[in-house]
């Protein structure tokens, strides 16, 4: 069984808390580092970002970290040979978030292969349109036991809703509000509400809540309607402005 | 065999609709209606009336006499130039601020390069009444500075675009996160045959009016519909799309396009997409792009501001790839050179990007009475501190 | 009664030729030749061609919705500022480059004060490939640097005018001066209905083309060739001149010729010359000029370098005498706000000199029901920082 | 009998140097001063420039005089004022030379009558075309005894020097070549074969010739062919380098 499904499977009532970096970001090689301290502090999940010059569904925050990974010489091959041996160390699941072009010009499949021999257990590809996942890529997907995570958002109709479960997997990554990353502050009615409406469709598959979540009270805020929450803008924000060694102490505010 | 979009929104291998989730429901809205909206003939009304009474169409198909002496072959320019705010962008700009209206939009956003798609925006969205933001690269702004203060006297706020090389591409980026964070009452009028289905074909197909009048205006002059060989420079594509158009099926029509060398196609300093781009998604579409082997998005570079972009349209890419148009590329001088050539023995002074399209000239031989169309994109008033720099004026 | 010139040059009392012999064989030359020149069919054949494929004509006119809306009338915009050049001025240099080829000229000069018509006039020299020297008073080559820009990518030789005001009157000086020292192979291509005749009636003649597509145009959009109102800027005159022509014996159809009116009327920097005129020689006709007691010709004001002139056409002359036009002077302010207004309500930038006949919808009221055609004679690209600056944008 | 017929027909063979110069220039109330000095110095004929602000016909030098002698204070009123008694001191033909547009708003009756009090004895109105004389202003001019010159040019036809010379009633301002006046440096052979065709033609009025004499060179030149030789900005520049007390000198360098 995939590491998503089991996580998000086990102990029904546990909240998650998943966490997003960009690769390469301060240092080139603060990968590991960040991943190993992410799961001691007690992190459920993790999003490791590979960079993207064009990453146009993030804000400012991830961009700039985005760009500062690329400089510092981030590459799909170079983040792949970080993480081969990731499994020695880090047991909860791995799920890289990158924008399509550069997978593609790696190759999907070559990609996903590459995926399961390190133990990464699911991808975001937010540019990669569920049509052409299902139409082109879903065998490879499943050849690798690769879990490919879709998004839904406030505008998404119900039935389009209920058709992104039918093909989902692992979980739903719920967009709190259609907005790029690290753009709100706390939530109000409009998302609350929004929160109430997806947890009453009981999908089959459990709901993340990403986009807008930066502190404890959000955390809970959201967790209340959703299995698990992810802090993407928030912790890039804590590396740059405290250093890779205060993941710890980051994860600790979040949580309690 | 059509070299037009199939059902799907791809050209061949190229297009489709790469977006994330959080765009699904606008772009997908203006794919279930743009077709209908198109066909109906209140919208073939209103249409067609802003392009007579408002932007000044037809655009004169023009012999260049001079020019066809100097060549020995038989020239005529395109003269989009003339066009109201003076490029071919505004085709487009109208039919997208009427399709806009009809789906209820109140705010419109663009991005722009060179900044005439900027300026067309802002002034359908002036026409109409509309909220407009334009989003333009720092460096662009910096070296189109006129059309920056005619967006500022037409009413749009013009928000510089701080990332990547600072031009167009990373204004394109800039406009879409605003569309991910402004889904529903905002409409992005994208300004080329880029971006995600059903922009490249709905973009091709406002366009198309100008094929459409070459047909029959060259009827008047030649007594034939069809020209031996179509020009146009190609940045996202926009206006070689229109040009070509009504052409793409007809083999008998040649179709040149053509893209910026800038300081030469293997300098290091290029936006020769056909030359240097691989397969791959930028912007929404699946087309060719100019890209490190890893996938990330060169940075281009050309002298003209319309032209900088590392991709063509999906439709660029097929007929690229089916050899069904030829790709030549043409240095920053030599457009230039052929951009003052045209001041000088036409009294036309054109656009930097149309400068590209007419070098074609000094690099290719036509025959005598070969009959070759030159789309004649824009006019250089934006240009003039690019061109006297250049020469030293 | 009519309005328009008699046999021996003059309207009503003003016109006629008031040179120095040295200037006598051309003014001469032109004036036998003239008339006849332009009934040729090959003339005519040749003029109209470049009309249609050159300067884009017809030029639209163009319902102003929102305007109307908000002045509760008519509103028609005659669209000028669309033609090659973005000015009206194009209409007669394409006319004058032909009579001069006729009439054997290899060498051509220009006075210009806004620039329109040094740009007008460098480009169809350019065209034919004729020498081109264009005299521009050295404030205006300050205020009007893009046009300053175009003239020398076309390859014109802009002259600046150091004497008096440094603007067009001053322009118009040298450029006469130029022609008695070439009395042989020189034309003088004047820019507006002034100077000696023929000239006024010429150029109001290749102007006319204005009125008559106003005619064929207003019948298919109100079923009637006649506007109730016809409203034009005057400089020169050049401009209302075509817009009136073929208007003007037909007193059903009301003539409003706007004024400058600088920083207002009786501010001592002011343009107004039907209010500050009186009879007098400028420029080899007898018209209204701003003048001294003592005959010296007064420096004008105007924030529109092309309303920047003391006199008016002779035509304008009698139309004011005899009542036949309403004249209105529109302060320098008036006229920016109406500009700026244009750009916001209906997209469309106009040149300054535009703008002050725009700005009549504050200054007189019309009836819902009333036609008033607005002569909107160029675009505003060349004023874009006197806008920007104006208005601090 | 005026002045200038009384001038032109006494002694057939003597030449005759004319200067123009323009009132108010360089000091207001030069005017006098040089007239006088004038005639002193020999000149048989004087033409006292009238300024104006656009003087379309004259070229940098006289136009740089006009407008300083503008600002000086110079009006026609003034001028008058200052000629008022010169018939006292000044014997030789004055003549004023100005455009017509001053003197229209002055009134041209006015003009002339003014002009005839004083003793001047013609006027050379450069923009005031010979029809427009003729129909209009003929009479005037006669009934005051004021006799108006006409110009003729290399450009103008034979037809048309005749009939300007059956009009003409003191000289013809013969224009060295057609511009305006201070630009050439001696004459060339289009020149002199110009002046040699109008010699031919054996007017019935005598010519002076104007525009490009400087120097006592050309002075000789033009004299060769014509009665006489009208020198303007030379005049005027030396005015300016040399001062008004120079003028007896400047004619000597000339005349001899
Ligand atoms: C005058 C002109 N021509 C061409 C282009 C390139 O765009 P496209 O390739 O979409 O026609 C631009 C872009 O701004 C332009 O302004
Ligand atoms: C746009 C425009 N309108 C009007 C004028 C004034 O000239 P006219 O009175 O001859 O029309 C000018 C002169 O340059 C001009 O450029």
């Amino acid at each position: 069984m995939n590491r998503i499904n089991q996580k998000l499977q086990e102990n029904n009532s546990e909240k998650l808390l998943s966490i997003y970096f960009t690769a390469g970001y301060p240092n080139l090689n603060d990968t590991t580092t960040i991943i190993q301290d992410l799961e001691k502090g007690g992190v459920g999940m993790i999003e490791i970002g590979l960079p993207f010059s064009d990453p146009l569904a993030d804000g400012p925050t991830i961009q700039a970290s985005s760009t500062q990974a690329l400089k510092n010489g981030m590459t799909t091959e170079v983040l792949f040979d970080q993480l081969k041996d990731i499994r020695k160390t880090v047991n909860i699941p791995l799920v890289i978030m990158g924008y399509f072009n550069p997978i593609m010009q790696f190759g999907v499949e070559a990609f996903c292969k590459k995926c399961k021999e390190i133990g990464i257990d699911g991808l975001i590809i937010p540019d990669l349109p569920v049509d052409v996942f299902n139409d082109q890529y879903k065998s490879i997907f499943e050849k690798y036991d690769i879990i490919n995570v879709f998004l839904i958002t406030p505008q998404t109709s119900e039935d389009r809703v209920r058709f992104i479960d039918s093909i989902s997997k692992g979980f739903i990554y719920m967009v709190s509000s259609a907005s790029v990353t690290g753009s709100s502050s706390g939530f109000g009615d409009t998302q609350t509400d929004y929160f109430k409406r997806i947890a009453k469709m009981n999908l089959k598959n459990p709901q993340v809540i990403g986009f807008g979540i930066s502190d404890h009270e959000t955390y809970i805020q959201a967790t209340k309607y959703a299995k698990g929450a992810i802090i993407g803008s928030a912790f890039i924000k804590n590396l740059s402005k405290n250093g890779v060694d205060n993941t710890a102490r980051f994860i600790h505010s979040i949580l309690n | 065999m059509t070299y037009n979009i199939n059902e799907k929104g791809y050209y061949g291998e190229f297009g489709g609709a790469y977006i994330p989730e959080m765009l699904y429901p606008n772009v997908e809205e203006l794919r279930q209606n743009y077709l209908k909206v198109m066909v109906e003939p209140e919208f073939q009304e209103e249409f067609n009336a802003l392009l007579k009474d408002y932007v000044g169409r037809p655009s004169p198909l023009y012999f260049a006499k001079r020019l066809s002496e100097k060549y020995n072959t038989k020239i005529y320019l395109k003269r989009e130039d003339l066009n109201h705010t003076g490029a071919h962008k505004i085709n487009n700009t109208i039919g997208q601020i009427l399709m806009a209206k009809r789906l209820g939009k109140n705010r419109i956003i663009a991005e722009t390069g060179a900044g005439q798609h900027g300026v067309a925006t802002a002034t359908v969205c002036a026409l109409m009444g509309l909220e407009c933001i334009v989003y333009m690269g720092e460096i662009d702004i910096a070296r189109q500075a006129p059309n920056v203060a005619r967006m500022k006297m037409l009413g749009a706020t013009v928000v510089p675009a701080l990332s990547g090389s600072r031009t167009l591409k990373d204004a394109t980026n800039e406009a879409i996160r605003d569309w991910i964070n402004n889904p529903v009452n905002t409409h992005y009028i994208i300004g080329s045959v880029v971006g995600p289905h059903p922009y490249p074909d709905m973009v091709a197909r406002f366009q198309a009016i100008v094929s459409e009048e070459i047909q029959w205006q060259l009827k008047e002059k030649e007594d034939t519909s069809k020209p031996d060989y179509v020009v146009a420079c190609v940045g996202g594509g926009s206006n070689a799309a229109g040009a070509f158009y009504h052409f793409l099926d007809d083999t008998d029509v040649k179709l040149i396009a053509v893209e910026a060398a800038g300081r030469g196609v293997h300098s290091g300093e290029s936006a020769a997409t056909s030359v240097l781009g691989k397969e791959g998604i930028i912007h929404g579409s699946k087309t060719l792009l100019m890209q490190t082997p890893d996938g990330q998005i060169t940075e281009p570079y050309s002298i003209s501001a319309g032209l900088d972009y590392p991709g063509v349209g999906p439709m660029h890419a097929h007929l690229y790839k089916s050899g069904r148009a030829e790709f030549i590329a043409i240095t920053d001088d030599d457009a230039m050179t052929a951009g003052l050539d045209l001041c000088k023995m036409e009294g036309i002074i054109p656009a930097i990007e149309s400068s590209h399209a007419l070098a074609i000239f000094e690099h290719k031989k036509f025959q005598p009475d070969d009959v070759v169309v030159v789309s004649l994109s824009g006019r250089g008033d934006k240009d003039l501190d690019t061109y006297i720099k250049h020469f030293k004026l």
